[in-house]
């Protein structure tokens, strides 16, 4: 069997196996790796039936099952904790914002974190002047000084604190006032179902990757093999992994399988953003629901071997 | 003297063949429309039928009403005509430049060796730049205003228009520019008053290719902190796989482009008709 | 008193083996008409445009008024041989174009150049595009461009070839009244050896492969015509046959003949 | 009778003529270094001084060492020269077939009504379109592999080289098309032997446009489930903020680009001289 | 017997006013060499240009062998007043075109073209590039290159315009040759009267504004030269002298002038 995967070049554990042909071996298929900047082109990729598993932001995954394209959530790769923030300078309380340029790559995780923490705070999002602009533009606009603040990731969030910028909210803030994002794999339905197998090895060889991280976080410093291997594959400089993992809060293949994650919690957060989006204007309309789009089958199958 | 020619009544023959020439000039015309309609159906049939998901491949239908919606309420935050103004007047700037600089960087590179010397380089390194790669820097250097995203289109448009100019140029027989230095045109003169003419209608043909060029990248260019415009209402619904309204953009973007393609055309048959006859 | 001199003038086409021209030697002053003849092949394009500035001698000099000539000027005007007129406008700007270039008003250079085209029998076509002029218009056209640049020098490649004999006869007396009037310094090349006769005041035949002076003779009969005596009279006089019989012998002289 | 002509003494006028004849021909080339090397010195003082911060505009040192490193150990898994081998394969993929079908499409264009009335509608219909925009409509079409990638390139080559061959059919002189069909040649012969090669130098300028908007065009295209190419390694190092990965990228893609302009220019001086000499 | 005629053709640009050839009827039969004579913008270029098939008639009908003309053929060669060579290729490739566009094999054309070449006095030429060959020299290819198409109408339009006496004698000897050995049907413009009636069979006169045929006349000493008598000879009897003087005449008829 073929397995074809669509990742993002995101600093987390499953780069590890993902380098060292564990999945190969575990699934006993033939795996294809093919790397995606954002989700959009990812939701697009399996809806073309170019490939099975796939990781995606919850904004495109919200999207694509709000298109009603048949697909399930497998995994959650964790919650945005302070991976994504909104950092700001000369702006001390969320008031202040109003009137101010904030800048933030427009249908990610963090606009909708950006969107729902203005909302948290009673700040009319039509007052503060929101840009879209791409993480790299973001550090160049910050640098030139044409924008008060952005809400990023990483490493351009880091650029942004060491040049003067000061975190107002995090993502894991943000997840508190009811609007967590997180990542995740989805899968094609059509496949799962042909190779439930090979999904379930899939799942087992990711869970396997995040114990092993959880296990001993401070082991993969940055002059581990992890940390190299990581950064080899996404691009991003060895001595930052240890930092940009602390960026998620990654759940144990237990906690997946829990009223929290893809037990209930997920489905949730889905629920809750597609309605954002709604109100955003950005969709045209939410399903009336979107457990269908979540599966706890493989994350118990993996616990169970 | 001159002798009047009265037109003598025409034969049979004659008729049938001014026939056939009305028949022959009505033929692309009706052939494009053919073409046209047939595309339609074919997409209405693919659509609907099911061989593509209408997530991706909305019925013409839909994207007409689109379009209505597009025009009336509008999509993220402006409506269709905000948008079209917003980007047509990015476009047009940037040609405005892209001409104002490519038209001399042209002359130059094709009249004078050092300016060939200092201008070819800078423009064969410019030239293959990718817009995506580069926007950090503009932004560093121009900010997140207008100025970056004209620039970024500009940039794209201006290698056609001057590559077009210097080969324009080049186009001047040898004995036309003779004669001109033979009657003592300077060189200022030369340039205004026959390599210009000569180049003119390959600088229409650079415009036309950089038309083109700008619309294709005037989405990466409203990458840059747009607000508005059509590249940036056709990133946003793309991202949210609102493909009508992709598809909707597109079509106003190709219909805009063509119409200025025709307009340059007319130009070009109205005011440069030595170039198809000689 | 002004003179366009080619001094011991060879030169060689980048890339041939053979000379063109080889040590050409020529005055054409002010008041002279040249008339140049030779077979076809045998040099005297690249003559003319070696003196019109538009080559550059491999060996020896050209010089006006003591200068080296470094490249075309405007008192070296030129009728080409391919009409090279200015496809982009119509008859009477490309007549105008050496008025304008001078900042004569455009009325002005209009009514000269329409009273030009009417000298070269093109009255009333000025608005005629380029594209529309028949061959032997376009010449015409190309001869009055060149009489509107007044210059000091006139060099002329074959500019009556594609004319019918009695607009040709035409063209030739007006070339002759204006290079009267003028004072201007002409060099024509023809293949018409009764037009050379007719016309010049020297004639120089062109030997072939490499291009060579072959024979250098001076004539009276345009000084003639000019003062008064027939056309037709002059051009069967004894002395004006015998001289054709001898030129066109002269060019055709088989040890100048082209290399197969 | 063939006279030899020996070769007379240069006299001193003579010598100094050469002399500055040689000069003429070197200055260009000697300009075009001369700002080169005025660019790279202003950049280093630029990132040096901290007009720049070295984030956005690394000092052309640690450009170099960028480039070592890339060439040695590479970047995202693959060696400067890996990501060099992709993406050209994938510009001149696309380069191959936008020439296999936009010079036949010029062709038509410039010589059928018919043709023209159906392919005119759709190359101009093409021609405006943004890659970023259709880029999720050719992933559901053509899937993530390579077919997507060299289509998108492609699309924006192919209108250059359509309506420069269109332009550059049209450039051959009625006299000569007038010629050829009296002396019997067929449609296909009259485009083989007449039209294709008075359209070729207008075909190389396409060529050349074309390339140029290739280049752009790649990292747009490597956008899409790339592994490898220039365009991803760009890409992927402007994601991390590792400038000199990218502008060491963007100066190899200069250098390639470059390289086959040379190249172009060199077959048109070849093999096209008559374009120069008429 | 194959004839190309024109019936009552009468012809007008787009756009323009006036009739450039009004109600003209002629027949070119294989065997016949009719030579047209006219000033310059009288219709010439255009009458051959409708004959060619490159242009199609307002009025009247344009017919070869019984069947309408609707464009040019292979049957009927053109060398054009501008040569209309193809500046990509040599000299020898030019004249090889329409060999090569039969299929004749890259060898058996090249050595006719090579022939032909050596026939017009370009023997040993046909390497040189289109743009590095004289303008005289350019004519000759052409009309090699026409005669390389073995046609059974020939169309020429002031082929020996730029060509010196003796090459120009030599090319009318070449040409009535051809014309007799092959017996095609030719077409001929000139300017050289001379020339028209050296080598017609019939001479017609273009009467200009609008174009029109003033007179139709046919001769014989094309004939005698080719049953061998001396050329010189033929050209200085008096019949043809007198025959030179009417048709100059007639060319200039002042009812027939050029409107201005
Ligand atoms: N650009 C060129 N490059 C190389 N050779 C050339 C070039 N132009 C002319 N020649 C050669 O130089 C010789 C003389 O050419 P030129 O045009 O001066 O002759 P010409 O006397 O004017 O002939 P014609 O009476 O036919 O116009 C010819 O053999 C020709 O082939
Ligand atoms: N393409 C055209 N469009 C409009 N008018 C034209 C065109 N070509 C020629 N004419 C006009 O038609 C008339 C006849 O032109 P034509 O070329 O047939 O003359 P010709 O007899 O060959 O003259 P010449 O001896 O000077 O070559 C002229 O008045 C000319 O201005
Ligand atoms: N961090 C997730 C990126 S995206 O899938 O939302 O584009
Ligand atoms: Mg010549
Ligand atoms: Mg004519």
């Amino acid at each position: 069997v073929d397995l074809r995967i669509g990742w993002q070049p995101i600093v987390e554990p499953s780069r590890v196996p993902q380098a060292d042909g564990t999945y190969e071996q575990a699934t006993g298929a033939t795996v294809t790796w093919n790397r995606f900047e954002g989700g959009a082109d990812v939701v697009a990729a399996i809806a073309s039936g170019s490939i099975d598993i796939g990781y995606v932001g919850s904004s495109p995954l919200t999207v694509a099952v709000s298109q009603q394209l048949p697909i399930e959530t497998i995994f959650v790769v964790g919650n945005i904790a302070e991976a994504e923030a909104l950092a700001v300078k000369g702006v001390t309380t969320p008031e202040e914002l109003a009137g101010k340029k904030i800048a933030t790559p427009f249908v990610s995780t963090a606009h909708y974190s950006l969107l729902t923490a203005l909302k948290h705070w009673g700040v009319d999002a039509g007052s503060v002047e929101i840009l879209n602009l791409r993480p790299p533009e973001i550090a160049a606009a910050w640098e030139r000084g044409d924008i008060d603040g952005a809400y990023v990731w990483d490493p351009v969030l880091t650029q942004i604190k060491s040049t003067g910028g000061t975190v107002l909210a995090d993502s894991a803030d943000v997840a508190e006032w009811g609007g967590p994002t997180f990542d995740a794999w989805i899968v094609r339905k059509e496949y799962a179902e042909a190779n439930p197998d090979v999904v379930e090895a899939f799942v087992k060889v990711t869970g396997d990757a995040y114990a092993a991280y959880l296990a001993d976080p401070e082991a993969w410093n940055a002059e581990s093999a992890e940390a190299g291997k990581i950064a080899e594959l996404s691009g991003a400089n060895a001595a930052d992994v240890p930092l940009l993992l602390k960026g998620y809060v990654f759940p144990s293949l237990e906690q997946q399988a829990s009223a929290d994650f893809l037990g209930g919690g997920t489905t949730e957060a889905i629920a809750a953003t597609a309605a954002f989006l709604v109100e955003q204007g950005r969709i045209s309309a939410a399903l009336p629901d979107y457990s269908g789009a979540v599966t706890t089958k493989f994350v118990e199958a993996a616990i169970g071997q | 003297m001159t002798v009047a020619t009265e037109a003598a009544p025409l034969s049979q023959a004659e008729r049938d063949r001014a026939k056939t020439r009305r028949w022959r000039k009505a033929l692309p015309a009706l052939a494009g429309l053919g073409v046209t309609a047939f595309v339609i159906a074919l997409w209405h049939v693919a659509s609907t039928s099911g061989w593509v998901s209408p997530v991706f491949l909305p019925p013409p239908a839909s994207i007409l009403s689109a379009f209505l919606r597009l025009f009336h309420t509008g999509y993220v935050d402006s409506t269709l005509l905000q948008h079209i103004g917003a980007s047509l007047w990015r476009v047009f700037s940037a040609l405005f430049f892209s001409v104002l600089v490519g038209v001399p960087a042209g002359l130059l590179i094709a009249t004078s060796p050092t300016g060939r010397g200092v201008l070819d380089p800078i423009v064969e390194f410019l030239r293959p730049l990718p817009p995506l790669a580069y926007l950090p820097l503009v932004i560093i250097w121009f900010g997140i205003g207008e100025t970056s995203k004209v620039l970024v289109i500009a940039l794209s448009m201006a290698p056609a228009i001057i590559i077009s100019t210097a080969a324009g140029v080049r186009s001047a027989s040898k004995s036309q520019v003779n004669a001109a230095r033979a009657f003592g045109a300077t060189p200022l003169q030369l340039l205004t008053h026959v390599l210009l003419p000569a180049a003119v209608p390959s600088i229409l043909t650079g415009i036309r290719i950089a038309l083109g060029a700008g619309w294709t990248t005037l989405v990466a260019a409203e990458l840059v902190a747009a607000g508005r415009g059509l590249g940036y209402m056709i990133q946003s619904a793309a991202q949210f796989l609102v493909t009508d309204v992709v598809i909707a953009g597109i079509l106003v973007i190709s219909a805009i482009a063509f119409a200025f393609e025709a307009l340059l055309r007319f130009i070009e048959r109205r005011y440069v008709p030595w170039s198809r006859n000689q | 008193m002004s003179e366009l001199r080619l001094n011991a003038v060879s030169f060689v086409y980048e890339g041939a083996r053979t000379n063109v021209l080889d040590r050409v030697t020529l005055g054409i002053g002010k008041g002279d008409f040249v008339v140049v003849l030779g077979q076809s092949g045998s040099g005297k394009t690249s003559l003319l445009n070696l003196a019109a500035g538009f080559l550059e001698p491999n060996h020896g000099r050209i010089i006006l008024d003591g200068k080296d000539v470094t490249g075309p000027s405007a008192e070296r005007a030129v009728v080409f041989q391919d009409d090279a007129l200015f496809a982009w406008s119509n008859a009477r700007d490309n007549v105008a174009f050496p008025l304008k270039l001078r900042g004569v008003s455009r009325d002005e250079r209009n009514a000269s150049a329409d009273a030009l085209l009417a000298d070269v029998g093109l009255g009333g076509q000025g608005d005629k595009k380029i594209w529309e002029l028949s061959g032997g218009m376009r010449q015409r056209v190309g001869i009055a461009r060149a009489l509107a640049a007044e210059p000091e020098f006139l060099l002329m490649d074959e500019p009556l070839g594609a004319l019918d004999a009695m607009t040709r006869d035409q063209m030739q007396e007006l070339l002759l009244t204006v290079w009267s009037r003028s004072g201007t310094g002409a060099l024509l090349i023809t293949h018409s050896v009764e037009e050379a006769l007719f016309l010049a005041t020297r004639v120089v035949v062109l030997a072939a492969n490499p291009g060579r002076i072959a024979l250098t003779q001076d004539f009276e009969f345009g000084r003639r015509f000019l003062a008064g005596e027939n056309a037709r009279a002059l051009k069967s006089e004894p002395a004006f046959v015998a001289a054709r019989e001898e030129l066109i012998a002269a060019i055709h002289r088989p040890d100048y003949e082209v290399a197969a």
